[in-house]
């Protein structure tokens, strides 16, 4: 039986009071929820705070470059479809620098569990703005204030990313809960999740995060693609947190006639099959 | 047929050039002759102007020839374009119901190319398959080679049949007109069944000889059909080809597939590679095996995008910031492209680094007959694993492990208990980040020591000619054949001229280069760029300075007159800067 | 004072290590001292540890020095780590409540530094002020200057009042505790007012000063702090700073506001440089002018990133597939940081290319003291300008035009009714794409015939110390200070010694170096980077070998007293490979 | 007065009866409509058969690089905020290699005209999947047919692009009102066109669209974000052409201090200005 003993990784380097500490307890309970061991498990991260979570877990680990942790995971998942891949980017990582990945990515609904840490901010480089950070935000990139911010709910549903949810960083049971439906979710699932940075986000504590969120009940229906879209309009007073949006389509891998025998890794090609391939060209 | 000769289909895009071009390349290959093709295009789909050479030979051939023996002209221009190219006793073949006969001597043999295709195959688009068959026609060559050639080539029972009839009604027509109109009949030579295939041909088929199973990449000429022939055979072979967004995502991903254990491969030219050089260094830092191919064309930026350069040298070399090992391929000729990249992968697994193979848009696209590759000859070595994990603890395992070689026996994720842990962040054995001096230190020397061993592998350029003589033209990849063949046409003439032709580029064999240098009075460096690379590299790693340079920047490959030329002018001084 | 003091402020991020270090080097700066301040820092925003040393001096000072004579610990392992590293007499100040005196000789001056934060400056986040105040108590200095500075450092009223108190309660603790306990007295030294800024605040200002009034950037550690004091600046100074979604576009903006007229910057570091390469070339080839800073830190990938390093020499040579002329300088110093990127963005528009300031995170981020620039020495010239234009037909410009030096004047679009074209195919000279050979040979070499003049205006190196010497060390970039400073160590002890210091780096002067190397007996080649990339340069230009190497790759920057050892010890063979 | 004839250029090196033909036209009507001289005009544009477009129009131009037509856009619009700036990209170049461009130039609204030639192919380099190809389409690159279809018109609404539109190279006058709409839209207006590629896309030729596409009406309210959303979703038998969506927001480049005074290039920078900077360091 897996343990969260299992998972204790490094001491974390992050700030007192970080919202990521709430996000690797959600991450570390999801894997034992699922019972899933630290050699089944791949996590792929950039770089950033968010970025430096598998150090603190405990698993495979390949931590990227910044804005790029999709696809080396994209890479993974296909050359050994048993791993279970989680992708753990922070905003500016995945929605900043990663962007094109993450739109293409979800449009080709890669089997990926996809975590961002979204504390509307960069954090390691010390403050800048972040794509998400809300609109008007003064920091020392933008002192006249940030540009309009990044709906990354809405432009994960019009990519047709297969799962879009919402998490809170202060609220670890239910964020595991959704970690675990997108792991188990087949295909690309995208978990934004709410992260205060108490060091420099000044505007987005777990206060003003807490005052605005609420739960996403029975009565809402993920699959409701219009209605989803709506949903992930809201932003300001009232902040829905859950699945927002859930699809049931193919994934890219399921598509794949190369991994019908099983994981790439483990396929041997035979020398017969390449000679026969010689032979088309006389 | 003792000399060779030389065929031209020219017209413009859309035309068929390409197809009666390699057709034709390849019925005298299926007649057991060395057949070498090339095709010289513009960026664009339709229209402009369109040329592709074949040159046939009983003996081994490796470049172009710039004369002309056989012009099968498809539009009045090429005529116009090609006519001072002809051999003496050369033919244009044309359409003489579009084109009035033109001036000049009376090698000018028309066809009613678009009114036979009409007739006796059904339509216009025949017109090309019609002068492919009054090419051969004039050679009085076995037509039933082409037929059956045709037949495969247009599976659909009806297009094959019509392209038969429109070759027939071509052939029949030179065979009925033109006797005696040239010199040179051909006649199959021998029962040798050669490969006629392409540099990037022989390259995937390296790769997936190789156990490549994993391709990622974004369309960019010439490097497209890589990942064109790769995905077509995916199917089959149990291949995965991903159609990136972009050259980034293609090179995130082959190293993300590479460190979960299948080997991968990505192909790009110039534009494109810039866009990966900084997954380049995260295969660097992380020592994740990868296979990457820059098939050069002229730049900087779009350059020339159908055309060809070796302008890249450089800056392969030192892609990325900062300092890691690699290892650098610059595959010569047809077959160098399979036996490189086959090198390639074993280098990358037992080094645990990225190799480039650095070809161009030459060899990329040159069509050439070659031995069928013996697969007895390909190994796969993938180098140190780690095995003992299976059943260990995982936190025994250190994927950066300090060993004498710089080499850490890899594990592969999933497939044992052992956490396989890396970082782009400098990390210690374990794969996690640190901060301090001397593990940093320590890490940096473990991967710069694996150049050590590396460099025992790496092949010494390849002479050719006597050991001794009083000019040396050295070069690198593409060239190979032109160069060679150079060296052939000045000892004809009494030359002392040999050459030394660098296939294998980092980490540097300099030792024989700096003895063939001592040893020659000249030295030139032929190269296909505009600042001479390689001969800076020579100068930079051995001290030695080349006499001058040949250098051609113009986007076309060189020819081997061209420099037997160069040699015999003297005109050697070509550098710009340098 | 006759010798020089160095102090120490050292504790964990967020204890405010950065802005007492700032602030003790400030005090000592507006006192006219000399001050080289420089911090070393995790890349975490809490925790970990980190130290601020400033070295304070009557004369120039521009290196660190490992000794500390005044260590201000914020907390217990601060002294840990460093206590080895005081000086004879060096002191140590701590927070006598939380941390027990340390073992060792009597140099220990325990401060209830959070007790007097708490009493008399209403809280604990006021320790470090305390403990500023205690050092600068220590050293007897005149406590008004520190007094307007920290008013002027926290201008709301209260907050400055608090500090002013804060530092007061250490300054008279120190005053009253430890009289005759540190041999060293500070008193301001002269009414010179000297700038204390950063290499990158100096940058900054040079692009402001060279009319720069466009930049796009994306933020990376060290180069951040540059975008962000231009964005700081753009209300009151009209320019426009834009946040990039990543490096990509950030490059690709500058050219494109370059393109219309105005002079425009980026900076980066390695990671965003690789990706900035493919828009390198697109200003190569259309000739745009731009400046790109590479602000290095160790690589390859992440790397180190709040340490320094010289690993990029090659790669920014080198980047981008092709040819065409850049210019690469890489300043020595705090002063050299401003007048460099005034004289790259000359070079810039007078030649049409890339400029690439090639700086480290050393000189990104240390303090220094610089006399005021004399801007009266900044000239603005934006180089070649089509004027005649405005009432032609706009038929007659031609962005590329051939001409003997290669340049050709700009116009800019919608300024006349001359249209401006240009195309990152290769082009004629109207700017439109070509597919022929001649044009295209014909503008690589106008592009490559600006190299010439370019080369004119390129810096030689610098040399320090007597022309004949024994042995020549030869450095590049922020080492100089370290460099010169161990020349004159070694000079004391009667060696013969002096430096060759290249500021500017491509086209590559290296005739003095050359020269020098042949004076010498010996020649060592001083980097911080593990293969000896300017030692590889200079071989490759010259064909000149160093005698040896002393080389640093542990990310952390030389002191004066390492270089010196090196030679002593006659340890100058640390390259790994080359 | 200008005219047609102002605006000729290079012959083009298209196909025969390539869809870009028709997006020529109704580019040079628009700008003779709008009265434009071609000195006041720039278009940048990327690398494909879309990207050449400018060299057979007369104007300023900046042929940038495959995927990037948008930055350098970026930078000479704010440094010559006076000249009317018009991006030319492919749908290769502008959702794929340049999807992140995209994404967040809409988001900061910046007052370009964004032209999207969309032959749902790469066709410069001969006829490999792009972004948005058919789901299902097979290309050389796709032989097992292309994944799912990525939805312009969706995600830039989901991204916020302030001027949404879809043309149809077909029908030139229509597509010429759209580009004078998006022209003098301010902000960033993008306009999507149905371009058949009759050369490598064998599937969405003239007919294909002309039997499906259907202009928006009257009644159709472009201002309505949910409903510009559900229209975005029609594809398939029935294929809206028309603004699509339209918002009011302020434009990056007027909310930059810098251009109060009029356009950058214009500009001078005092050296007092500089010499009170220096003053700070002391
Ligand atoms: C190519 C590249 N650009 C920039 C950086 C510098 N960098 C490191 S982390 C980071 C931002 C991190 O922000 P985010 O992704 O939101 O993560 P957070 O730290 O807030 O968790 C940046 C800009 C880098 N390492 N590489
Ligand atoms: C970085 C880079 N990658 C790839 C290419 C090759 N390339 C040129 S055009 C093109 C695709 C063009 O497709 P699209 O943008 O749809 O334009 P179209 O030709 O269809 O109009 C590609 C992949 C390139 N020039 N640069
Ligand atoms: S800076 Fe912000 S995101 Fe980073 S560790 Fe500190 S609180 Fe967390
Ligand atoms: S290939 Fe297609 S897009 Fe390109 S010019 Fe031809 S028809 Fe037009
Ligand atoms: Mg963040
Ligand atoms: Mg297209």
């Amino acid at each position: 039986m897996v343990s969260i003993a299992d998972y204790a990784g490094l001491k974390p380097a992050w700030c007192p009071g970080c919202g990521d500490f709430g996000i690797l307890k959600a991450v570390n309970q999801a894997l034992v929820g699922l019972e899933l061991e630290p050699h089944q498990v791949l996590m792929v991260s950039g770089i950033g705070q968010a970025g430096k979570l598998p150090h603190y877990s405990r698993s495979n680990l390949f931590n990227s470059l910044h804005g790029r942790p999709v696809p080396p995971a994209i890479g993974a998942k296909i050359a050994n479809e048993e791993l279970v891949v989680i992708v753990v980017s922070g905003d500016g990582d995945g929605y900043g620098e990663g962007g094109n990945h993450f739109i293409h990515a979800a449009r080709r609904n890669h089997n990926l569990t996809y975590l961002i840490h979204n504390n509307q901010v960069y954090g390691l480089t010390k403050g800048q703005a972040s794509p998400t950070s809300d609109t008007g935000y003064v920091t020392r990139t933008t002192p006249q204030g940030a540009p309009t911010s990044f709906n990354p709910m809405a432009v994960a549903i019009a990519a047709d990313t297969s799962f879009v949810a919402r998490g809170f960083a202060g609220d670890v049971a239910h964020l595991a809960d959704l970690i675990k439906a997108g792991i188990t979710h087949q295909g690309f699932a995208l978990i934004d999740i709410l992260q205060p940075c108490p060091t420099f986000n000044r505007k987005n504590t777990y206060n003003w995060y807490r005052e605005r969120i609420y739960k996403l009940g029975a009565d809402y229906d993920p699959a409701d693609k219009l209605a989803a879209f709506a949903k992930a309009q809201e932003w300001g007073d009232r902040i829905p947190i859950g699945v927002i949006y859930r699809a049931e389509r193919p994934t890219f891998e399921e598509q794949l006639p190369a991994l019908k025998n099983g994981p790439l890794v483990k396929q041997r090609l035979e020398p017969v099959q390449v000679a026969k391939l010689l032979s088309e060209f006389i | 047929m003792s000399r060779e000769i030389n065929f031209m289909v020219a017209g413009e895009a859309g035309q068929g050039v390409q197809s009666v071009g390699f057709l034709l390349a390849k019925a005298f290959s299926r007649g057991g002759f060395h057949v070498f093709g090339n095709q010289d295009y513009e960026s664009r789909v339709r229209g402009g102007h369109n040329f592709f050479r074949v040159r046939v030979k009983e003996g081994r051939v490796r470049a172009i020839n710039e004369t002309v023996d056989v012009l099968l002209a498809l539009n009045k221009e090429s005529i116009d374009l090609h006519r001072r190219e002809l051999a003496d006793g050369g033919v244009v073949i044309f359409d003489n119901d579009k084109i009035a006969t033109p001036a000049g001597n009376g090698n000018q043999l028309g066809v009613p190319l678009e009114k036979l295709a009409e007739k006796e195959a059904g339509g216009k688009l025949m017109t090309n398959t019609v002068a492919l068959g009054a090419g051969l026609g004039l050679t009085g060559y076995d037509f039933e080679i082409v037929a059956e050639l045709l037949r495969e080539h247009f599976p659909a029972a009806e297009v094959g049949k019509n392209n038969v009839r429109a070759a027939r009604a071509g052939y029949d027509y030179a065979r009925n007109n033109f006797e005696g109109k040239f010199d040179h009949q051909l006649h199959p030579v021998s029962d040798i069944r050669r490969m006629l295939l392409t540099g990037n041909e022989a390259l995937t088929l390296g790769a997936i000889a190789a156990g490549c199973k994993f391709m990622a990449a974004y369309p960019m000429t010439p490097a497209s059909s890589i990942m064109e022939y790769f995905a077509a055979k995916a199917e089959d072979l149990g291949l995965v080809m991903v159609p990136a967004e972009d050259e980034i995502s293609a090179m995130n991903m082959i190293v993300g597939a590479s460190y979960a254990g299948v080997r991968a491969l990505t192909a790009t030219s110039g534009s494109g590679f810039c866009l990966m050089v900084e997954g380049l260094g995260m295969a660097g830092i992380t020592e994740t095996p990868i296979v990457v191919v820059d098939a050069q064309r002229p730049g900087p930026a779009v350059g020339l995008p159908t055309r060809t350069e070796q302008g890249d040298l450089e800056f392969v070399l030192h892609a990325h910031h900062g300092e890691f090992p690699r290892a650098v391929l610059a595959p010569a000729t047809i077959e160098d492209a399979f036996w490189s990249t086959v090198k390639a992968f074993n280098l990358a697994d037992r080094y645990q680094l990225p190799v480039i193979i650095l070809t161009d848009q030459h060899l990329a696209s040159s069509y050439g007959t070659v031995d069928k590759f013996d697969m007895a000859q390909v190994t796969v070595d993938r180098g140190d694993l780690f095995t003992a994990g299976n059943d260990n603890e995982a936190g025994e395992y250190k994927r950066h492990r300090i060993t004498r070689s710089g080499i850490s026996p890899r594990a592969f994720p999933g497939q044992s208990r052992a956490l396989v842990i890396t970082d782009t962040d400098e990390h210690n054995e374990e794969g996690h980040l640190i901060e301090d001096g001397p593990t940093r230190t320590a890490q940096v020397q473990k991967r710069l020591r694996k150049l050590f061993s590396l460099k025992q592998e790496i092949s010494p350029p390849v002479l050719y000619g006597p050991k001794h003589a009083e000019t040396t033209l050295i070069g690198w990849g593409s060239t190979r054949g032109a160069i060679s063949e150079a060296v052939d046409i000045l000892r004809r003439e009494g030359r002392e001229i040999n050459s030394l032709h660098f296939n294998d580029l980092w980490p540097f064999p300099g030792e024989e280069v700096a003895d063939a240098m001592d040893r020659a009075h000249h030295s030139y460096v032929v190269e296909n760029n505009a600042t001479g690379q390689l001969a800076r590299l020579i100068a930079r790693e051995t001290g030695k300075k080349a006499s001058g340079h040949i250098l051609k920047y113009d986007g076309r490959p060189f020819t081997p007159a061209q420099i037997a030329a160069k040699i015999r002018e003297g005109r050697c001084d070509d550098g710009i800067h340098s």
